[in-house]
């Protein structure tokens, strides 16, 4: 096959180290919502990418089930997100440190 | 197979271009939409990896599910945007965790 | 099994019944019960007393008893069992042993109607439950078939003479000298603790009798038949250190030196009580216990030859002692730590019977003694100087009569009980000392010498006692009218006149030398009954055996006939006894002391043996413990504190990384994670 | 409404922290291309995926293209989605909203004046229905 397995690796390291990047610079909570998707995404690119370079189906039912995890993963975020914005009229993480010591 | 090589680049910058926009925007509702292109772009390298269905899926649940979750969300809690919960609820909510 | 052993325990249960009731009616804090509680502890000793002479007409009968009556831990161990019980041995000893406790208890609880409740005394339920818990705890002793229920009782003993000697816990000498015999015997029964210890976990057993008994194998040790781990030392070794271990104990509790000095001090108790200590508890616990593991001191030629120079010295140090004394009582204590030297004596010569015999007919004796001085003094409202009495003989013939029965016996003089059993107790060190090779015997020679001595310093002093206190001219207004004593006074003191006169003809060995006639009871009752195979490690025969053919020094018997050493001590205890009278029983008798010298104050001061024990505490011991203390608080505690402020300034320090801001969080496991894989990459080679 | 506006960068000092995620990055990429993966297998062109995915959920064999069975896994994630739907109502849930004494009697006195006279009852009490829920 033509693209090499590596390159669809470094594809999806460089997705998950964004994400990285996001939950790390950012202080929206939407946004560490999204940059857990791109995290979560990243790692379904490794899974069919395994899937096709070992000819096995097991990674991409394996990723099918991460979306439906991401999917509930989610919708309880936005309840937190909801909440946080609810108590703290914001959703600055930064703020939420009642859990402090 | 250069063809290939060629569009798998380009999806791939495409990719990388949207996500690295979505961690680095200033507006919370750019991040959302560049999230959708990032996750669509995904979709397309799911097709050259022969998981057509997962693409499928991806352009479903993500796109469709979750994206739409998250943009609702950023509209709920814009500052000055749609009222979604009264501000002096919040606040009495706030007094009510403290005192609790 | 006898019906007698089957009611044997309620010989130790009556007595601490009788403690119960009278707690009981002490907490209720009313006249609840009548005399004070003296009915209960009365019956309750009379009920011992009874079944303790079943008991010991059963063993008279043939039958010995060694049953574990209640086990109140099990340890499995991964090579054997340790069993910590409770239990009942019921050999010749502790039977007869049993009938001298119960019928001086009851003595003495008779008495005290007289000394106690006749004299007003308050806080009498009190003086009953701790005279009670006495008893039932010397009881519980005697009857142990483990050494570590002998310890358990023996501290029991200790603590209710604690309690007993501060009965009167209001006046400044009494607490003083209770918290004394407290710690004085405790620091004994320390070692006698750590000896413990050690011959469990030696022999895995602290049983005293049968063949996995702790002497019988340490005897099969000795003649290569068994083996047991003696932590690095020769098994001789061992097992004497063992032995002088346990001695510590004994040493403190039977106020030997140079562990006597709470003994004269315990004075300040009710006389009855002293009684009870002298004659048939504590201080009998000690001597009483050697004699129930002969079998392990027989084997050892050096914890011999310790026991007897301690009791051959004590006997003598303490009879110079009471040369001097002015208080009645006080030269009825330095008497005591005599004659428990002498017994001490016997055993370190392998005068078992002869030691059994002289702790039986002392018990009698002493508490003639006591009880005696106990009417002098309620005679003479509580002045105990005996220069202040004087020509008491007229005024309290009972008691004067009896008395000099006791002196007589306390003196050696022939046919009162103290003489034969003295006599045989010489008699045994002697030829032992004669009859054994080596350095063993010069040591045994050199104790009996002491002791002979001593002899004569017993004499003088008892007859010193007996004309100070009843011949002469009273010396006071006092003295010319005492006060009349009861029935329940002169009652004990006669049943305890006619003990001391005539217990001495229980084991006429000498004659039974002479004659050939079988008059020797108290050798043939501890033979044991024949056919009992418990008896064939406890009896005097066996004992006999141990310290000739098991002990490496051989202790042998010479062959010499018994009349010129009982003339010799006989002599010598009327030498000194004429002495005395010659120069105290004139009727404006002066003290001589100031002829000794500057010997007088050394006498007088006991040698200082209070002064350098307590030098040794203020002076080496306090610094000692400074030092230790000084350590424990900087260097224990430093290091304790500084661990503790270590890992708390850190954690106050360390819990600022708890942000509780997500991003940290998310930072520092980036880092980790990106650290792990470098780590691991390089590590396994994939990385680089 | 907030009006239109252009997409902007935020750049700045706060990016800093993610030199972290580069750190990584740098490391994952110099693992990735360095390791020796060898030639895709790749999918026969006939193969039924979507099929095999079908049958891999459900622990049948009958596929083209092997694969481990997912059953357990296709459950739990069931469930999974039960419990996140249920923990999302939860959390959407206004808090106060149960008839719960105390919260209401800290509420700032709305609810207990619901409580004493009915007439502002409306809003706060519409989903009394929903049960339990609150913390």
């Amino acid at each position: 096959m033509a693209v090499p397995v590596q390159w669809y690796l470094l594809l999806s390291a460089a997705m998950f180290c964004i994400g990285v990047f996001g939950v790390l610079t950012r202080r929206n909570a939407l946004l560490f919502l999204m940059s857990v998707e791109l995290m979560l995404n990243a790692a379904n690119i490794n899974l069919v990418a395994f899937a096709r370079l070992w000819g096995n189906l097991t990674g991409q039912v394996f990723s099918l089930f991460t979306m439906a995890l991401a999917a509930a993963e989610v919708a309880v975020g936005i309840g937190i997100i909801l909440v946080l914005y609810r108590n703290f009229s914001d959703v600055d993480v930064t703020r939420a440190t009642t859990m402090r010591w | 197979m250069v063809a290939e090589t060629i569009a798998f680049a380009l999806f791939a910058l495409v990719t990388v271009g949207s996500a690295l926009g979505v961690v680095l925007m200033e507006d919370v509702w750019h991040s959302a939409l560049l999230l959708g292109v990032a996750l669509l772009s995904v979709a397309v390298h799911y097709v050259m990896l022969q998981a057509e269905f997962l693409a499928a899926m991806q352009i479903l649940v993500y796109v469709g599910g979750v994206l739409i979750l998250i943009t609702f969300a950023v509209m709920l809690v814009r500052r000055g945007g749609v009222e979604a919960d009264a501000p002096t609820d919040s606040q009495t909510d706030v007094d009510t965790e403290v005192d609790a | 099994m006898s019906a007698a052993f089957t009611y044997a325990p309620l010989i130790v249960a009556l007595p601490f019944l009788s403690f119960l009731i009278a707690l009981a009616a002490g907490l209720a804090d009313r006249d609840v019960l009548p005399k004070g509680g003296a009915i209960p502890g009365i019956l309750a000793t009379l009920g011992s007393l009874a079944l303790s002479a079943w008991v010991a007409l059963t063993v008279a009968g043939g039958a010995v008893f060694d049953e574990t009556i209640y086990e109140w831990a099990v340890a499995a161990g991964v090579e054997s069992q340790l069993e910590l019980s409770f239990g009942l041995l019921l050999d010749p000893l502790s039977a007869m042993m049993l009938v001298i406790v119960c019928l001086v208890a009851t003595l003495v609880h008779v008495f005290s109607l007289g000394y106690m409740n006749d004299e007003g005394e308050t806080g009498l339920p009190r003086y009953y439950a701790g005279l009670g818990l006495f008893t039932a705890s010397m009881l519980g002793f005697v009857v142990s078939d483990n050494l570590l229920q002998s310890f358990v009782f023996f501290e029991l003993v200790g603590l209710c003479s604690y309690l007993l000697i501060g009965f009167h816990f209001r006046e400044p000498g009494p607490p003083s000298a209770a918290k004394k015999a407290f710690l004085v015997t405790r620091f004994g029964d320390y070692f006698f603790l750590v000896g413990l210890v050690g011959i469990v976990a030696t022999f895995g057993t602290a049983q005293f009798g049968g063949a996995e008994s702790f002497p019988h194998v340490a005897e099969l040790v000795l003649a290569g038949e068994a083996s047991v781990r003696t932590f690095g030392f020769a098994p001789e070794t061992w097992f004497t250190i063992l032995g002088l271990l346990v001695l510590g104990g004994v040493i403190g509790k039977s106020a030997q030196f140079p562990l006597h000095t709470w003994l004269p001090d315990a004075m300040e108790g009710p006389t009855p009580v002293s009684a009870l200590i002298h004659a048939a508890t504590m201080v009998a616990a000690g001597v009483f216990l050697v004699a129930r593991m002969y079998g392990f001191y027989a084997v050892s030629p050096t914890a011999l030859a310790i026991v007897a120079l301690v009791g051959g010295f004590t006997a003598l140090f303490a009879a110079t002692m009471g040369l001097v004394k002015r208080e009645l009582k006080q030269v009825l204590a330095y008497s005591t730590i005599s004659q428990y030297g002498y017994m001490m004596l016997a055993l370190g010569t392998g005068g078992y019977v002869a030691a059994t015999f002289h702790l039986l007919t002392h018990a009698f004796f002493k508490a003639l003694l006591f009880l005696g001085a106990g009417s002098v003094i309620i005679a003479m409202h509580h002045n105990e100087n005996m220069w202040d009495m004087g020509g008491l003989r007229k005024r309290m013939p009972v008691t004067y009569a009896t008395f000099l029965v006791g002196s007589l016996a306390l003196a050696g003089i022939v046919p009162f009980a103290g003489f034969w059993s003295k006599d045989e107790v010489l008699y045994e060190a002697l030829i032992h000392g004669l009859g054994t090779e080596g350095s063993l015997g010069t040591v045994f020679l050199a104790a009996y010498a002491m002791g002979l001595l001593a002899v004569l310093f017993t004499g003088f002093y008892t007859f010193r006692m007996v004309a100070l206190t009843f011949h002469g001219e009273p010396r006071t207004d006092l003295a010319a009218d005492p006060e009349s004593v009861g029935w329940n006074v002169k009652g004990p003191l006669s049943v305890l006149g006619l003990l001391a006169a005539t217990t001495g003809f229980l084991n006429l060995a000498p004659v039974k030398k002479l004659t050939g006639a079988k008059v020797d009871f108290l050798h043939q009752w501890l033979e044991g009954p024949e056919g009992a195979a418990l008896m064939a490690t406890l009896s005097a025969k066996h004992y006999k055996h141990l310290l000739h053919d098991v002990n490496p020094a051989q202790v042998t018997a010479s062959e010499l006939g018994p009349l010129l050493p009982a003339a010799l001590s006989l002599g010598l205890a009327i030498t000194g006894a004429l002495v005395a009278f010659r120069l105290y029983a004139t009727p404006e008798p002066t003290e001589h002391t100031a002829k000794l010298g500057g010997l007088q104050d050394v006498l007088y001061n006991n040698y200082y043996q209070d002064e350098y024990q307590v030098w040794l505490a203020t002076n080496v011991v306090q610094p000692l413990a400074g030092v230790a203390d000084t350590v424990d608080q900087s260097l224990v505690d430093g290091v304790v504190n500084g661990v503790s402020s270590v890992s708390l300034s850190s954690g106050s320090r360390i819990r600022r990384i708890q942000t509780g801001v997500v991003s940290n969080y998310a930072a520092l496991v980036t880092l980790g994670l990106t650290a792990l894989l470098v780590a691991f990459g390089l590590y396994e080679g994939w990385l680089l | 409404m907030t009006d239109p506006t252009w997409p902007r960068l935020k750049l700045g000092s706060h990016l800093l922290p993610g030199l972290a995620a580069v750190a990584l990055f740098a490391v994952l990429a110099v693992v990735v291309l360095g390791g020796d993966f060898g030639a895709a297998e790749g999918f026969p062109a006939d193969a039924g995926i979507t099929a095999g995915i079908g049958y891999a959920m459900f622990n049948l064999s009958f596929g083209d293209v092997p694969s481990e069975g997912f059953l357990v896994a296709f459950l739990t994630i069931a469930i999974v989605l039960d419990a996140a739907l249920d923990g999302a109502v939860m959390l959407a849930k206004r808090e106060g909203d149960g008839d719960d004494a105390l919260t209401a009697l800290t509420d700032g006195g709305r609810v207990r004046d619901a409580l004493g006279g009915d007439e502002t009852a409306g809003e706060t009490n519409n989903d009394d229905t929903v049960d339990g829920g609150d913390r």
